[in-house]
């Protein structure tokens, strides 16, 4: 196996021995599969959203690829917290990374009492997915749409754990950096962003049918790189806690791009179905060659867009 | 990011054969895509998608047998001449058919499918085939049926009394190990058939492909839902194909695979 | 030059003689460039937005090219309406081309002055681009964020023209049915959709600054197709008025997509910087083949999404 | 749509020549570009964004000339070595430098660039080529100098004596068509010269390739502001290089110019 590329970067309280968290929603069903992951490179790792209740999820398809990434409307499937706590479990045991247990729930009170539920989790810290585009009809508007919806999520669970509580924004709400303040002001110690763009739709040529089974799904990969990256630096210029920064991330240029504007670690979702999940390892490896070569830290590039 | 087997495309049917349990859908592709066996497609009817390997691919006509099992399948088998059918491949990757001469290939079920693709591969490219395939019944296998003759050898088992040989194929594999030379073996089929097969050919040391079906959601390799336990393999995309000693390390491989919402179900 | 492939698509009151439609900002400066893309292939063509007053735009670098679309903040620069009248009168002359006069205004007033202006114009139609991302810093959220904001441009600018009033709508807020049908209900005759996504930002790894002077930019290109595919369905379950759909349309299926979706014509913008303005005509001509083979009308594409 | 050269990449400037007035910037873009002499570039220094042609192209180093005329220009030659510079490129069409065996170059002012870059190409290529060349002064051409004694004639021409002919460019036409065997020309230059050379040329009935400049806000086609009137071909993607052919019907050509927000300028 090829040597992984290490670091230490401050995330808050939390440390990363290797750049790159693997997106919630991507290979998090089982924990070997997450070890993988992390054992083949990435520093942290996100389980797929949780939540209190069991939830089936949408029917196949669920994902469409397009020429510049993919639709999904996996929906929200969840195997409920416990079958979850075991597969974080075999994550813990299996490798070094950091363990980040995305959570999802309908209502505020949902949220709080899933995260209660992870109380014994041997986890490090907790992403509340405020943002899953492909549940709206379901449950109406996400609560990443306004500051206030947000920091309501945000207030509501901030004492029902001492994790690290990082909040998942959407691309799809105008005013990213109100959104952010708002949820750091309520307690958050971090804000992943972003979540998929749209939502989006396919039509087949033949049948006319939209091409996913929930007709809708948020696009992911390539194609949002640039509404990432001006995401991450809206969030950057308003808040002081860090950012894990993902969206379209597919090489190293665009990881620099996503840290540059502000992302303190850089996230992937989409690039593994091109490139599989040595891509982690890869682009680590990229960001020492470039950062020797520039005779530059790590830490001067977070955010440096905002400096010039 | 030009990965146009990634995408979906429609194509009409072409062409049907079998019956109601189970249908074979003709599609033409054209003669630019490069179709191996052990490849798979993700088979979209009416939206609802899942995995079928490839049985049948020759001059850009592309054959997918489909055994009627569950909801998806039930109405698969029923589509017509004309219709479209959304098809996403191919993915996964393919049998090792190049690296050895002579092979044996074991096909259960509806496992004949890539089976069935692989024998003809072989015969194509000039290799020994040997064949044996089981099935519930005669009916189920006979879209293999002109392997007879062409392959070096071919026997069919069935678990009812339609065909010649009544049982399960792996009764046939200390026969034909024993007789012919064999290099390397080719599965696909039940777990439990691959297994005892496996312990079967515990005292020849040959070199063993298998090829996986897990519950898949997206064929891309990115939901997760096909990962297998300890090795932390995709069955989408680093299979379906893994070699035996790949495969000997999980902890799942014949014990128990995962539901749509990723709970354990044992074999 | 090749024949043009002609046709008859009635949109409400309005009857275009080729398919496609040249987006507002493309090629949209002088009367001979737009008369030029009508004459190789396009059925209507979509002046630069224009002002009342003159207004210079943003200094160059105005377009940044990604691999999956590009992102612009040309701004809205405008030579004024006399300037414009003058272009379009060239059009009218050299053409048989649908001419739609994009119109821009920092205020409800500012809108409602400039169509004024544009009373005696030789124009089929007018659209109000309540939809420009790039001027956001400069005028505060555009008037397409909300239906009672959209529905308040119509209304003061209704009475003022007794041409066809088209709105151009933003992917950036959500519910644009729901605008949309507040712009029919105010007396709109058709809607454009959709404008940029986003918007985005690219940054220099070596320069560390964002590519843009403007430093973001509204997203176009093949990247927003199935966004623009989701508005344009979601327009076309609301209101009854016709569509002029874009957004990545960049071939021939793209823009069945779009009108399966609900568009009754399609519009182009950024494929002609892939495609030349030959585009159009190639895509008219592959329509045609498309229904010949399918052996159905143009007039049954149009949503045949919604009715599967 | 993996049209890269449509995308800006920064280089560092590994080498500068010229002076304060008029600076060649080098930059190692490496060997797998494909650069033709017409072509041009946008250079984006500090967020101020031009279009350039190429004035060398040889073993993947790539140079551009840039006459300080206003604003942005003024920023950019005095950049430094070691700096970035945003490089959108190759953009446009370039001469036809293969079809014929003899050509007469003209370039007049910072014109000269591509010309500059055609004659060391047609050298290569082992064709025939004249070069005629004026600027306003002789710093402005020394870095074309090299050109002396490897073409096949090459005169300059200033508008002040500190060369050895003072005087346009345009003066030595005659002479060189008369006794030389000219299959087509090539023109950069101030549009005034352009035409007036045309002019000269008319009893000659040679082929005749003009490079246009046009304001550019994008340079990739899209936004309409190098748009010709009459022909309603854009500069930067139908050209910059023109058949006079096509040229002549352009209403606009050696009259009037827009501005950047599209108001008529005359010349
Ligand atoms: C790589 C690959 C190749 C395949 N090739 C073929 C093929 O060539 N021909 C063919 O007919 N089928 C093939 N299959 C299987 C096919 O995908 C399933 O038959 C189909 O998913 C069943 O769908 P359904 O909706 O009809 O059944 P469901 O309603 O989903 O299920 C019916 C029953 O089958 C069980 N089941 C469903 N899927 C699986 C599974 N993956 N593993 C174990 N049990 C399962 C369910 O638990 C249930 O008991 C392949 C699968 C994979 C992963
Ligand atoms: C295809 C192409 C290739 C070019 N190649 C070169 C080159 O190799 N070297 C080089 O030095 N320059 C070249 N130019 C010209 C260069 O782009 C301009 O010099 C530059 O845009 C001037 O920018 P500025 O901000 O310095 O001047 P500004 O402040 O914009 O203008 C200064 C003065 O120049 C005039 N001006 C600016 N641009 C133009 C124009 N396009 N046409 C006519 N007048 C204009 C203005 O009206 C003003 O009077 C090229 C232009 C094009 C279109
Ligand atoms: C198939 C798929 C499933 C996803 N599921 C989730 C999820 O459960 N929870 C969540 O917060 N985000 C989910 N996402 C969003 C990703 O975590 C990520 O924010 C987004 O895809 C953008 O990153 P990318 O372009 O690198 O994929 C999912 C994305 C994809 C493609
Ligand atoms: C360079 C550029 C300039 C644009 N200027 C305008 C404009 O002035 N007014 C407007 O309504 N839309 C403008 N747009 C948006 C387009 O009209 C169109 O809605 C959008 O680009 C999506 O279509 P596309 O993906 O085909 O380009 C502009 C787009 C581009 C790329
Ligand atoms: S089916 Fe989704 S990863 Fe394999
Ligand atoms: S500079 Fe924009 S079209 Fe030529």
């Amino acid at each position: 196996m090829e040597k992984l590329h290490q670091c230490s970067i401050k995330f808050g309280s939390l440390t990363f021995k290797r750049n790159g968290v693997l997106a919630s929603g991507i290979l998090g069903v089982t924990g070997h599969s997450m070890a993988s992951v992390a054992n083949k490179g990435a520093g942290g790792i996100t389980c797929k959203s949780i939540s209190k209740n069991k939830r089936k999820g949408h029917p196949t398809p669920v994902v469409q690829v397009f020429e510049n990434g993919l639709i999904n409307a996996v929906g929200l499937s969840s195997t409920g917290v416990d079958n979850t706590n075991l597969e974080l479990e075999i994550v813990r045991k299996k490798s070094d990374s950091v363990i980040i247990a995305s959570v999802f729930g309908g209502t505020k009170e949902e949220f709080r009492e899933t995260i209660e539920l992870l109380e014994n989790a041997n986890i490090d810290a907790i992403e509340l997915n405020i943002s899953c585009p492909n549940v709206a009809s379901e449950f109406c508007t996400p609560f990443a749409c306004s500051p206030t919806e947000a920091s309501s999520v945000v207030k509501e669970v901030r004492n029902s754990t001492k994790l690290p509580l990082l909040v998942k924004l959407s691309p799809n709400f105008p005013g990213i950096g109100n959104i952010a303040k708002a949820c750091e002001d309520s307690g958050a110690d971090g804000i992943t962003a972003i979540n998929t763009v749209g939502p989006g739709m396919l039509i087949d040529i033949n049948t006319f049918r939209p091409k996913l089974s929930n007709r809708t799904g948020g696009v992911s990969g390539p194609a949002i790189l640039p509404i990432a990256v001006r995401n991450v630096y809206d969030i950057y210029k308003s808040v002081k806690i860090p950012i894990i920064g993902m969206g379209g991330v597919t090489n190293f240029e665009d990881a620099i791009q996503i840290i540059a504007a502000g992302a303190t670690v850089y996230g992937i979702g989409t690039a593994v179905m091109y490139h599989g999940v040595e891509i982690f390892n890869k682009i680590n490896g990229e960001i020492n060659e470039y950062l020797a070569e520039k005779n530059i830290k790590y830490e001067e590039l977070i955010g440096i867009a905002h400096q010039i | 990011m030009c990965s146009t087997n990634l995408i979906e495309k429609s194509y009409k049917i072409i062409k049907i054969s079998g019956d109601e349990n189970q249908r074979t859908l003709f599609f033409d592709i054209g003669m630019k895509e490069n179709v191996l066996p052990g490849q798979f497609y993700m088979l979209n009817y009416n939206v609802s998608q899942k995995p079928f390997s490839v049985s049948h691919f020759e001059n850009g006509i592309l054959g997918i047998t489909i055994l009627k099992r569950g909801e998806a399948t039930s109405k698969m088998v029923n589509a017509k001449i004309g219709e479209y059918v959304g098809l996403t491949g191919p993915l996964g990757n393919s049998f090792d058919l190049t690296s050895y001469d002579s092979y044996l290939l074991l096909g259960g079920g509806v496992g004949s499918a890539p089976i069935y693709f692989a024998a003809k591969y072989l015969k194509n490219a000039g290799k020994k085939c040997y064949v044996l395939i089981g099935a519930r019944t005669k009916s189920l296998y006979q879209y293999t049926t002109d392997l007879v003759g062409n392959v070096d050898f071919i026997k069919y088992y069935t678990d009812d009394d339609t065909g010649e040989n009544k049982g399960f194929l792996t009764s046939g594999i200390k026969e034909v190990m024993d007789k012919y030379k064999i290099d390397t073996l080719n599965l696909c089929g039940p777990e439990k058939m691959m297994t005892t097969a496996i312990k079967e050919l515990s005292t020849y040391n040959t070199n063993i492909e298998i090829s996986m079906e897990r519950y898949m959601k997206c064929g891309v390799g990115i939901c997760g839902s096909c990962v297998l336990d300890d090795i932390g393999l995709r069955v989408c995309a680093d299979g379906p194909v893994f070699n035996y000693n790949v495969l000997k390390k999980s902890s799942e491989f014949g014990k128990y695979h995962r539901d749509s919402g990723g709970i354990i179900e044992k074999f």
